[in-house]
């Protein structure tokens, strides 16, 4: 479904990615794992387009979204194409009720039947969501912002959701809760490309998962797979081998 | 000796292109570009103007005149426009002893205690002079209000000579009352004027104030009649000012229908020819006057020295300016004025007066 | 110590080994700017020393600016009322009672004012004083509010003193201004205080006290949370650059001799602005070279509003006006694709001097 | 003798009551962790201890022996009393050098005038290589010796975790308050955080509080927890207490993490 | 003072206030997106003016359509200015924002000056507005009256546009978090074209009937009113079309109450303005009506 071919970026000095290459399989839960700074959110902002905007370059390589390349499109077509990201830190819109952050995902749709169904699946996922309709996306708490980020990027209809760290700074029993709607919206046909530092929860839900290490790929595997690889355990599961 | 002659002789201009005076900058620099096109040369040699303007700005007209002088090198210096600009451009030109002549500064400090600064009219004395004579006289008014334009050393200078005049023909002064120019809103002075009564308002300020004030002076309904000083002569005050402005009068130094000397009208004629959409008005006429004064200062002298540039012109007498006769004394101009009236949307002459 | 070598390499790179190299250039620097100066007082002519003198005071006004906008990031816009205090302070106060009773011509001076009248160097520094007073006064208000609104309200604050200068009539003589004022000011007077400004300014710039200013711009929450002071420190970077401004204004008011209220509107107040963004926020090298080109670059642009001569052949007629509309493409060009200002952050060190040499590499100097 | 305590402190934000009637007791040389669901208050109890936010309600002492009430002061002078923090999210000084960093936190105590660096008085010099000194020390704890010159904002996320530790550390705090050091580190770093936090907690003699979601961290580090949700201290002590009481179960830590132990 | 004197006067202040309030729209909308005090504000109400001038004097149009045709040559202008200079700075710091809008300020005055000169023209006037109502012993200048109730519907208008529509939600969202409204699929550029058009067709309103008011237009005519306009949506609370027009009111209230019961303090009516503004941003900071959210 996404193919990222040989992709080198740099932010000004930094080079973040120099020859990655991904191929996100539909319908599955991809990972990347790696420590700080490994590019991670790199390349998540590379497939969404986003990097020009942030003071980074594509100078080589390919991104290619069912068959038509994207590389170079600006953000919002890319995201009309279904590709969506729930970006790092959630950037919930804070002066916007819960609702209208719901609806400013789905911005492009009519409000229709089936969009209500949406609304209605989304707090569904998210009870405490439908509680806080009114209230301002600003007075949210970290994992009510989460859901919220959650929600708003699955009013979309996407057919691709990139998640960046959608653990960070939440609470143990949160976090569970999390991997466990990813599972579920997965589940549902969407196809995920998850990023996280928690390799052990990501890795476990995963089909298939990478390890990044300084903008380059050094693993490749199922996710459960991984999980047994030594240096895997050694260098992101904090184990001694 | 004829090597050089074919030097020209260089004239800086200082004149307000921009900003809030560039209106008479700029219908002045036509009047002065037409007697230049009309006498071209002096001492053979050819006349060359250069133009610099001071943005109407303070500041600006003493760097203009030190530019003009430094950098141009000019032989005399024309300008500036108003009271104010010429005030801060005449100390760079008396520092660095080259003539200077202002067309059209009427405030008495201009030429105070100057060697080298001169002008080519009237005073603001004078100006209200007879402004407190026409309304005693003819106006019959015994009670005046008068406001003022207080951002304006012409328009204070010249209403506190009217109302000394005023007072001391007998008439009082019921109420006094200040704007800035720029200003947009006068209902509050104006309502204050009307609950004294006065029989005229004198208010010699600039014509967008002015048409500002006639406006709404009927819209409060404040009906004696305005007159102003030499500062309303513009096109542009009757046609902001429309029906409003009717019956407006003001004292000024010249006017098409009221012109008295033979090079008046020729002036007349030939700045029509030269332009065909603008009335000849006070500016530009003094501009032409000032050009020639000038040029028969440099032609007495037989040179450019500007020490006997600056004597001859202290020596100007009975020159036949287009607005009338002129004498130089004490470095100003002793000449006639006129007083104009708006009617029908035009403006009409009502009388001159002789110093 | 784990590792004493890096330490005290470290240790080194910070320690004050180059400053007398580095004070001894500054110094033949100033001295080779003094030399200049002399010759230009002898040979120049009047125009070149007027623009020589404007430099000088815009250097003066935008380093002191820049302490504020630039090093402490506090966004303000009122040097124009710093200006307009010292130029009026020190007008008034070297005005001898003659020359007071000749301006005041509607109403007559105030006469707790009227028989003042001291000499040129007090009454610079009581104009300094003068704006640093209401700095701090203005301070406390002003500082409860942050980011944009302390611009509008600093902006506001530069509108009253214009508007009360303009209606004050028996202290500044209202719209009128002040005229005849004496000419003091040379440029000596500029450059020294020129230079007195830029030496005060980068002393504290990179003194610990620089450092929390820094602090303050770049993070406020985390300066406060250290420790710092965050209020008085802006005060003391408010009052300084207006000390600062408010004598550069009692050089302009001695070098042009009139001033009235029209002088000191927010343009001026821009046009600082401008020269700061365009030198670089926050550098203070930036300011001075700024200052420099756009004083000298405005006169320069002159030249499209007089009549050009192409080879003698026809005459191009001058445009009013069109200076102003070529320096505004100019500056809209700059910001588009010149955003960081000439010199960024970064400063003039004679260590960067030396370092484009090779062989020599220092950091941080004076 | 406690080195801080608040009673009854309240903290309401319009209707929103974001923390309820807090009371806390620190013994110097504690190591406390403060957990709880998101949103419990645990960072709003940061800000009122650190002057950030002034408290709807209820009393801060510091050093109860002296009775120094720090309700009402402001964010400086609570430091300059003893009591430094870190950030939820990093707040460095981006553009400054690592150097610069950690002196800046130096300067509240600086006792040099302004007008001493610019007249180039011996005092403050003085002041300053002091200041040069006691940073560069610092940093070699941490191993941030060879970064003095980066600018802050292009350090490794860990690095700036670390570098904000030191910078607290550079008041001379006696108290400090660490908002999620862990977050978005990996095990390893993780490890080695805790590490640190041991050693200075030792070499500086502090007393330390800090708010932290990874129960690996917590668990391992602190000697006593305090449990915040929705504002209220739903559960206090031991970390083995903690661990099994039902009510953070279900609030905080989730019914999975009941059978990983 | 009489009261029905104070009434008269307060009608008079509600239609100054008016004229602050619909240029104080435009800022208050653009900042309100962009954070950016957009200086050339004023100036493009100037240009409104002289496009309905020119509509009116060289292409005798009737008054109402030059109207129409100046406000959408405005809007044009506005979203021309937003696209060739703001655009391109998206990314850069705001004060590069800030001195770009005041070089497009001065460009747009020094290119009118240029090429419209710097006499000032006549306006026209409509008979309509010309006409003067009585209510009692109130009397009214119909251009007035009709001044108040334009804004008033503009303000339903504009309110109803920012708070029930889909561009007006992507507005508000664009105000706090630019860089995320494209991940929602949404073309960033074109809510920031529609908000400077429709600032800018506003500012044509208020350019218009403040041309009517005081029927002499020139170059510079826009510094004045832009500045108060500011300050009034400063006042309301930066960022809140409701705080704009409120702060229009409050300001041309108290500007003409003041100059009506102390006549002597006319000169002063400038720095009334700040100093009302100063006061109101000492006791709240963002503004009467301007939000306090958490960071
Ligand atoms: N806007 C930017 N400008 C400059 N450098 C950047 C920028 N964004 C990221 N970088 C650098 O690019 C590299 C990769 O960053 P990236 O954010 O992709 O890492 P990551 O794997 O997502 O890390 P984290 O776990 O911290 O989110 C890092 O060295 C980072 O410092
Ligand atoms: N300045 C404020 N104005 C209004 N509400 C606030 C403010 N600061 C915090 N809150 C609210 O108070 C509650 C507690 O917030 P706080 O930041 O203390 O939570 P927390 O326990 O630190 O959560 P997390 O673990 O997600 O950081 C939240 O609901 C938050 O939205
Ligand atoms: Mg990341
Ligand atoms: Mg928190």
């Amino acid at each position: 479904m996404l193919i990222i071919d040989n992709l080198h970026v740099h932010y000004g000095g930094i080079q973040a990615l120099s020859d990655m290459s991904l191929e996100v399989p539909e319908g599955k839960i991809v990972t990347l794992v790696g420590a700080n700074g490994a590019g991670k959110s790199t390349t998540l902002r590379a497939v969404s387009g986003q990097i020009p905007y942030i003071g980074g370059t594509v100078e080589k390589g390919r991104v290619i979204f069912q068959d038509r390349e994207i590389t170079f499109l600006p953000v919002h077509k890319i995201a009309r194409l279904g590709v969506i990201q729930v970006p790092e830190g959630r950037h919930i819109f804070p002066n916007l009720s819960v609702l209208e952050n719901l609806y400013m995902g789905g911005f492009h749709r009519s409000h229709d039947r089936e969009f209500h169904k949406d609304l209605d699946h989304v707090f569904g996922l998210f009870p405490r969501l439908q509680e806080r309709k009114k209230q301002l996306g600003g007075t949210l708490s970290g994992g009510e912002r989460q859901m919220l980020a959650i929600g708003r990027a699955i009013m979309a209809k996407p057919l691709l959701i990139m998640m960046d760290e959608p653990s960070l700074g939440l609470s143990p029993k949160l976090v569970d809760e999390v991997f466990d709607i990813i599972q579920a919206i997965n589940s549902e046909g969407t196809t995920i490309l998850l990023v996280e530092q928690n390799a052990m929860a990501a890795l476990s839900i995963a089909h298939q998962g990478s390890v990044l290490e300084s903008g380059r790929m050094v693993l490749e595997g199922a996710g459960t797979e991984l999980l047994e690889d030594d240096r895997v355990r050694q260098a992101y599961l904090g184990e001694d081998v | 000796s004829s090597a050089f002659a074919e030097e020209p002789v260089k004239i800086g201009v200082y004149y307000p292109m921009t900003g809030p005076s560039a209106v008479y900058g700029q219908i002045g620099y036509k009047g002065l570009q037409l007697a230049q096109k009309e006498r071209p040369k002096v001492l053979n040699r050819e006349v060359k103007l250069f133009l610099t303007d001071n943005k109407s700005d303070k500041v600006e007209s003493a760097n203009a005149v030190s530019r003009l002088i430094q950098k141009n090198k000019v032989d005399a210096v024309i300008g500036g426009l108003t009271s104010s600009n010429t005030l801060s451009g005449a100390p760079v030109a008396e520092k660095s002893k080259v003539p200077m002549i202002s067309p059209w500064a009427t405030n008495p400090v201009v030429t105070q205690e100057k060697q080298w600064v001169f002008r080519a009219c009237f005073i603001d004395p004078f100006q209200g002079f007879v402004g407190a004579k026409f309304a005693r006289e003819n106006l019959k008014a015994k009670n005046a209000a008068v406001l003022i334009d207080i951002s304006q050393d012409y328009c204070v200078g010249i209403a506190n000579f009217f109302m000394k005049n005023f007072t001391k023909m007998g008439g009082k002064v019921v109420s006094k009352l200040h704007y800035n120019t720029g200003d947009l809103d006068f209902t509050a002075q104006l309502t204050a004027i009307k609950t004294k009564n006065p029989d005229v308002v004198y208010c010699p300020g600039y014509f967008k104030e002015l048409a500002l004030i006639a406006m709404q002076a009927r819209e409060v309904g404040l009906t004696a009649p305005i007159l102003a000083g030499d500062a309303a002569q513009a096109d542009e005050l009757i046609k902001i000012g429309g029906k409003s402005v009717e019956g407006l009068s003001f004292t000024t130094h010249f006017d098409e229908m009221g012109v008295t000397t033979e090079s008046g009208k020729k002036f007349v004629k030939a700045f029509r020819g030269a332009y065909p959409d603008v009335t000849p008005d006070s500016v530009s006429a003094l501009s032409y006057d000032t050009y020639n004064i000038l040029l028969d200062a440099i032609e007495r002298a037989g040179s450019t020295d500007k020490e006997k540039v600056r004597a001859e012109l202290e020596k100007t007498k009975d020159f036949q300016g287009v607005t009338g006769v002129m004498t130089m004394k004490d470095h100003d101009m002793i000449k006639p004025a006129v007083i104009l009236t708006v009617k029908d949307g035009k403006f009409k002459w009502l009388a001159t007066v002789q110093p | 110590m784990k590792d004493a070598m890096q330490y005290r390499q470290a240790r080194q790179r910070w320690s004050t080994k180059n400053r007398r190299r580095n004070r001894i250039l500054t110094l033949a620097a100033v001295l080779c700017t003094c030399g200049l100066l002399f010759f230009a007082n002898r040979f120049a002519d009047e125009y070149q020393i007027r623009i020589l003198n404007m430099v000088a005071i815009y250097i003066t006004l935008a380093v002191s600016y820049n302490l504020i906008n630039g090093i402490t990031g506090q966004f303000s816009l009122e040097p124009n009322a710093f200006v307009a205090l010292g130029a009026y302070s020190s007008a008034l106060l070297t005005m001898t009672p003659m020359e007071k009773g000749m301006n005041f011509i509607i109403d007559p001076c105030a006469p707790w004012l009227a028989q003042i009248c001291v000499p040129f160097l007090p009454a610079v520094i009581f104009g300094g004083l003068m704006a640093a007073f209401f700095a701090l006064l203005m301070g406390f208000p002003v500082f409860r509010v942050r980011g944009d609104y302390l611009a509008i309200v600093t902006l506001g604050f530069g509108e009253v003193i214009r508007v009360v200068a303009n209606n004050l009539q028996t202290v500044t003589n209202g719209p009128l201004g002040l005229k005849g004022i004496a000419p003091y000011t040379d440029l000596w007077w500029t450059w020294g205080l020129a230079f007195v400004t830029l030496f005060v300014i980068i002393r504290l710039v990179n003194s610990s006290y620089g450092r929390a200013l820094k602090a303050i711009r770049e993070n406020e929450l985390a300066a406060e949370s250290m420790g710092i002071n965050s209020f008085r420190h802006k005060l003391l970077a408010f009052s300084m650059a207006a000390f600062f401004e408010g004598m550069a204004g009692a050089m302009l008011a001695h070098l042009i001799t009139t001033i009235s209220p029209m002088l000191f509107t927010f343009f001026l107040t821009f046009n600082l602005l401008i020269i700061i963004v365009l030198g670089g926020l926050g550098s203070l090298t930036g300011s001075v070279i700024a200052a420099i080109a756009f004083t000298w670059g405005s006169e320069l642009l002159r030249a499209v509003e007089e009549p050009t001569d192409i080879f003698g052949w026809f005459t191009i007629p001058g445009i009013p006006g069109m200076r102003m509309v070529i320096f505004a493409v100019i500056l809209i060009a700059a910001m588009l694709f010149w955003r960081e200002g000439i010199m960024g952050r970064k400063e003039f060190s004679w260590g960067w001097l030396f370092g484009l040499v090779p062989g020599g590499k220092q950091k941080k100097s004076v | 003798m406690a080195l801080l305590e608040s009673s009854n402190l309240t903290m309401r934000f319009g209707g929103l009551t974001a923390v309820d009637d807090f009371n806390l007791r620190l013994l110097p040389g504690e190591l406390v962790g403060l957990i709880g669901p998101n949103g419990a208050g645990k960072t709003t109890v940061f800000n009122m201890l650190t002057g950030r936010i002034r408290p709807s309600s209820g009393s801060i002492l510091f050093h109860t022996d002296q009775q120094v009430n720090i309700i009402g002061l402001k964010p400086n002078r609570v430091n300059r009393l003893g009591i430094a923090r870190t950030f939820q999210n990093i707040q460095l000084l981006p553009e400054l050098s690592v150097l610069e960093n950690v002196m800046m936190a130096w300067h509240g105590r600086l006792k040099s005038p302004f007008w001493a660096p610019i007249f180039g008085l011996p005092s403050y010099r003085r002041e300053e290589e002091a200041m040069i000194e006691g940073s560069l020390e610092l940093l070699d704890r941490v191993d941030l010796l060879d970064l003095v010159d980066t600018e802050a904002g292009n350090l490794a996320y860990g690095q700036q975790r670390r570098l904000e530790i030191v910078r607290a550390l550079a008041t001379r705090p006696s108290l400090l308050l660490l908002d999620e050091p862990a977050a978005g580190m990996n095990p390893n770093e993780t490890n080695d955080l805790m590490r640190l936090i041991l050693e200075i907690k030792q070499d500086f003699s502090l007393t330390i509080l800090l708010i932290e979601h990874d129960m690996k961290f917590v668990m391992g580090l602190c000697e006593r927890l305090i449990v915040l949700d929705h504002g209220v201290t739903i559960a206090e002590g031991l970390p083995e207490e903690i661990r099994r009481n039902e009510q953070v179960i279900t609030a905080y830590l989730g019914e999975r993490r009941r059978a990983d132990h | 003072m009489t009261f029905q004197l104070f009434l008269q006067q307060l009608i008079n202040g509600l239609g100054l206030g008016s004229l602050y309030g619909l240029i104080a729209i435009g800022y208050t909308m653009v900042y309100g997106i962009l954070r950016l005090i957009n200086f050339a504000h004023g100036d493009v109400m100037m240009m409104s003016t002289y496009f309905a001038f020119f509509g009116v004097s060289i292409f005798a149009l009737p008054w109402w359509v030059a109207a129409l045709l100046a406000m959408i040559l405005t809007g044009l202008l506005g979203i021309s200015i937003d696209q060739g200079a703001y655009r391109p700075l998206r990314r850069a710091s705001r004060i590069s924002a800030l001195i770009t809008a005041i070089g497009v300020s001065f460009f747009l005055e020094n290119a009118a000056l240029v090429v419209f000169g710097s006499r000032p023209r006549a306006f026209y006037r409509p008979e309509m507005f010309r006409a003067i109502w009585h209510f009692g012993d109130i009397s009214l200048l119909s251009l007035t009256g009709y001044t108040i109730l334009i804004t008033l519907c503009l303000l339903v208008i504009v309110y109803f546009i920012v708070y029930k529509t889909r561009m007006g939600m992507a507005m508000r969202a664009v105000s706090k978090d630019m860089h995320t409204v494209p991940l929602m699929g949404i073309d960033l550029n074109r809510v920031v074209a529609f908000t400077f058009g429709l600032g800018s067709v506003i500012a044509a309103v208020g350019g218009i009937l403040w041309a009517m008011k005081y029927p002499q237009i020139e170059p510079l005519m826009g510094i004045i009113p832009g500045l108060k306009a500011f300050v009034a949506a400063v006042l309301g609370g930066i960022g809140n079309v409701f705080g704009a027009v409120l702060g229009g009111f409050i300001l041309g209230i108290t500007e003409i109450l003041l100059v009506a019961f102390w006549p002597e303090l006319s000169g002063y009516r400038d720095a009334f303005a700040f100093l009302l503004l100063i006061l109101v941003l000492i006791f709240r900071p963002t503004g009467i009506m301007g939000e306090d959210l958490p960071e």
